[in-house]
């Protein structure tokens, strides 16, 4: 068995392999499948100040390879998760890190600082790349400017890991890690989903109720590996990788990439135990290269 | 509404027959692969099945429990073909292995009183859930009658099975089998007063069963149906609009009282 | 028969179906396999000033539902084209369009003033997109200001129909869109490839010699039409759709969404016959739909 | 280096026979539907075929013309199974339909003298193109000998054909059949002095083979992979650096006489 620890800032991980929020749920729901212990992580559901509805059905569609949805942050706020959500899942022995979205830069704050009390939660993931809400925040993740404002502030109030979930819907996303890092974050995450769209050509209405949403599964793998390993080039900070990762394989591409950490987040829904299958995916490929340490192959790109 | 927490399970189950029953309706029976028991499972729960080797279907599918074979070991899944993983799943021929989560999402529930009159509706596919919940119901004690609904005497499927379990109603479009009409135009509703009612199918069908119930002071429960991407409550894809808001109907669903939902009827 | 003629700026199409640029060669190609003459109009490899070799070997990568490649604009430059390939393919009884790539402004206006000499092509497609080379035009797609600064100078010296190729690797396709069409632009396409990569996990190599490539498929069909949509709604000059066209409703999911006209590029390689099959398909659904005219359903998306 | 302008076509072709070679290797032979005659194919050139029922099979695979057998109207292909497209493909059964696109590429070269000593050498699945390249040459009056290498006689494929064609040397790695070692090393290049070597397969082995061949003065075709998306010329992904630049394997090969490519030897 080769060791597979990884850090982000404080963070410590068993294994490089965690889940991606709004595809686990609050971890509970894949108890039945899988020994969530085993985990390196995970991210729970996008969770925001207030109570949300999210958007109306249809939220979901097929795609070539992939699935657009258009969730829209639905959560019951972060007071709600902190009283009754979180009792139930701080027992989980892995790292259980809040998905914090916001409308608003004082949204942030306030769910952020509400997350810091959580003693069992050693991390939150900023998401200022949300598609699927008017101000859910991929505004936040769009410039350079805005990413850096919001980070500053969130910063100032969130004293643990800080991890910051990047939009994919950019000219150039190294430049906005660049611009986070220096606002002190500790990690960046990418990438959220690429904005989508389909049509019913029967009745020629969109096939989700918010017209546009957010594209994830296989088919995005490759720009998101190529926006991972563009960031790794350019920060220093960890970069947690994800997008379309779904088998063992997808997720050493990232770790070659320079990819810290991975997520793994449609893949779930087409096999509820795809997590362990990759940390022992990995653990394999390792033993096959004669590796005994996962650190030996990130960021080992040949080129 | 009942909220079953039962333990699910990704099993790879066999196919041990596959039976055409039309060219757009196949039904296919499953057993465990080393004689190993099926889980226990609930009438109007389902399962999400992989579809291997089509090449434009991404995630699973949900289809209902049709029916489950204690003695033979044995899981039903009713399949109409409608695009390319349907089509596929009914490409399974005896001996292969298909993949499912299951037992998934919530289930009818059951009147205190056995001696209820009790109706169970279906239309189209929709039939496939009320077998197994007539079985289940007459193996309590419970007395159910059903009524069919299709568009021609070629879409009613089962009936022979449903026929065993009890008084058994039919409406086509055309009138080629029973009463010619909708479910709801059935003499059966104007004769007897039913106390609880069960429906799947068509949403235009099952609204309409539900304007009847809520009519007539009958308690009602419907099957739904919904985008799936996940089955488990976890991806909050599969959202209804109840009184209570947003409710997924893979979790807390598919079975709803309509006094739940928002239903405009 | 519904009627199914579309106009681009004085282009006249007897179908809104053409093929994309680096996908169908100089049509010729295809010559065994359909009836060129039936097609709307022929987008020909991109062509350069001078002859360029391209990328080195290996070019091409399967990725889910999708492929990456790097050609690099690989072609005998724009000399060749007009007096070897130009005499051959003038003929096909269809429009037949270049698709004009440029390191330098200079280059650009060059070849397109070049190209407006040849009597038989009504028009270019400005490649401000490619995403394979670098100094291949991506970075002129990628700002507002630089992708005016082209689409002016070649305006000043091309008289006939100009299309813009625009990039999808950017932010705010729709405002490239508005930039371009204040220059004069008749047109503009969209999307190019998306930037992508993918490892050979093995050998830890990128599996392109360039590291990353252009993206094309059906993986990519949700994002363009996102874009596609957005930029419709952003500009008044007909925009042409594609990006993961596989068949005749794909196609028509672009023209709901507002394309005048389509392109197909990928699917020439699975399906030599594709955009036949798609021209039937489209007449077949307006019949099915009750229209007369293509028309009747550009644009006609209900939401 | 005889660039072959002939007409392609896109074709649904019938499984007429699968034989397991091998674990790792499968002969399909295909037919025409309703019995027309198959289009001419000349040794060397390739088919594209699509690959149903893969999904992660995106792009159709290149696959050489192993035989063409023109009494029985039947196309041969010698698959390995690799990845899941071959995997797929082998999956077909007699009565299944393949769409392929063919014949694509260019063809081997004869020689102008019929008394020519000809060598085919052949390396793993590399030998597939040889059968009918053998078959060619001796049907126009030339007298082929064939130098088939593999890892060990459980990877020798097709050695009845071979030998019925003409003189048949082996080597395997594990000396399991024929001379150990490599065809490069097999006695008989010591003895005979060819004038002309063809040889497929893995690209060290080409590789070595051409080596041989220039040391020697000896005429040599190889016939290489590549990656391939449209397999007509038209992407131009699958380029070659030769001694005119970047040239497509599809179209302008894959047959390249060594004097063409710019090898390292
Ligand atoms: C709880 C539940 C129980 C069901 N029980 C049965 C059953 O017993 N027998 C049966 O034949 N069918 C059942 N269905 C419907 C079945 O899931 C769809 O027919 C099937 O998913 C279509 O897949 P396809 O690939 O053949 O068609 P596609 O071409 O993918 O889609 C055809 C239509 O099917 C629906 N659909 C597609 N994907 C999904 C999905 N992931 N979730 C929900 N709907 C989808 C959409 O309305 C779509 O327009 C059930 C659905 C649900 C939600
Ligand atoms: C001109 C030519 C003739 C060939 N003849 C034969 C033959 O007669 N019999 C035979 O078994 N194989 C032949 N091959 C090789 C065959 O094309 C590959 O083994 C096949 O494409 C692998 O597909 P896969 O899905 O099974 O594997 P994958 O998992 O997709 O890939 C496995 C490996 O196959 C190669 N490959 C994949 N896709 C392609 C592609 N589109 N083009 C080229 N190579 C690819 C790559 O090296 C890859 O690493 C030939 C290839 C070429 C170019
Ligand atoms: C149904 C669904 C809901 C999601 N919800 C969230 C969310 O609440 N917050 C967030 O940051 N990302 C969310 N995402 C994005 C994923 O975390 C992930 O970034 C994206 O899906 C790409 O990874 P994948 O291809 O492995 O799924 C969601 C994705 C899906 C499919
Ligand atoms: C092999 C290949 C070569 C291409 N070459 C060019 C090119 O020379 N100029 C250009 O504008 N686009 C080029 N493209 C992009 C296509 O024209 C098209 O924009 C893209 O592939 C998306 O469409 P598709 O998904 O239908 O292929 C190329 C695409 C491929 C796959
Ligand atoms: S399908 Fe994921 S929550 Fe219901
Ligand atoms: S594979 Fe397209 S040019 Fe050779």
């Amino acid at each position: 068995m080769a060791n597979l620890n990884v850090e982000i800032g404080n963070l410590k991980l068993k294994n490089p392999v965690m889940t991606a929020s709004g595809t686990f749920g609050y971890g509970e729901e894949f108890a039945d499948f899988i020994d969530l212990s085993r985990l390196g992580g995970i991210l729970v559901k996008g969770t925001t100040l207030h109570h949300r509805e999210g958007n109306p059905y249809p939220r979901m569609a097929e795609t070539p390879a992939g699935m657009l949805n258009a969730v829209g942050l639905q959560n019951k706020g972060v007071n709600y998760f902190a009283e009754t959500i979180y009792p139930r899942i701080c027992t989980i022995d892995t790292n259980i890190i809040v998905n914090v979205s916001g409308s608003t830069i004082e949204d942030y704050i306030a769910t952020a600082e509400k997350i810091a009390q959580l003693e069992q939660i050693p991390a939150i993931e900023l998401n200022i790349s949300c598609p699927n809400v008017k101000e859910g925040g991929m505004a936040f993740g769009t410039s350079c400017k805005s990413a850096s404002t919001v980070v500053k502030a969130v910063r100032k109030v969130y004293p643990k890991t800080l991890i910051v979930k990047l939009s994919p819907n950019v000219t150039d996303i190294a430049e906005i890690a660049k611009a986070v890092e220096a606002e002190g974050a500790d990690s960046v995450s990418l990438i959220n989903t690429l904005l989508g769209m389909a049509i019913n050509v029967k009745t020629r209405r969109p096939m989700l109720s918010t017209v546009t949403g957010g594209l994830s599964g296989a088919c995005v793998k490759p720009v998101a590996l190529r926006m991972v390993w563009q960031t790794c080039k350019a920060v220093r900070i960890p970069v947690i990788g994800l997008g379309g990762i779904m088998n063992a394989m997808d997720a050493i591409e990232f770790l070659l990439a320079g990819a810290t950490a991975i997520q793994i987040g449609t893949a779930n829904f087409i096999d509820p135990q795809i997590t362990i299958k990759v940390i022992d995916g990995i653990n394999a490929y390792l033993e096959e290269q004669g590796c005994d340490d996962i650190k030996d192959i990130i960021g080992g790109l040949i080129c | 509404m009942l909220f079953a927490q039962m333990k699910k399970y990704v099993l790879d189950l066999k196919v041990n027959t596959k039976t055409h029953l039309h060219e757009n309706y196949v039904l296919l029976k499953f057993t465990t692969q080393n004689g190993e028991q099926l889980p226990d499972m609930l009438p109007g729960q389902f399962v999400e099945v992989r579809i291997d080797g089509s090449p434009t279907t991404f995630l699973r599918r949900p289809i209902s429990i049709n029916y489950v074979d204690k003695k033979s070991n044995e899981l039903w899944l009713l399949i109409q073909l409608v695009g390319a993983g349907t089509r596929q799943l009914a490409m399974a021929e005896p001996g292969n292995i298909v993949n499912m989560v299951l037992p998934l999402g919530n289930s009818f529930t059951f009147p205190e009183n056995k001696r209820n009159e009790l109706l169970l509706i279906g239309g189209g596919v929709g039939i496939a859930p009320m077998l197994y919940l007539g079985q289940t119901l007459k193996n309590k004690g419970y007395t159910p009658s059903f009524l069919l609904g299709a568009r021609s005497i070629r879409d009613i499927l089962q009936l022979k099975e449903f026929k065993s379990l009890g008084e058994t109603y039919i409406t086509t479009e055309d009138g080629s089998l029973g009463e010619r009409g909708y479910v709801t135009q059935h003499s059966v509703l104007q004769k007897i007063h039913f106390d609880y009612i069960y429906t799947c199918g068509p949403k235009p069908m099952m609204m309409a069963v539900a304007k009847y119930a809520r009519n007539n002071n009958i308690c009602c429960e419907v099957s739904l149906e919904n985008m799936m991407a996940c089955g488990i409550g976890a991806c909050l894809c599969c959202v209804e609009n109840t009184i209570e808001g947003h409710v997924c109907v893979c979790k807390e669903g598919p079975i709803f009282n309509i006094n739940k939902l928002s239903w405009q009827i």
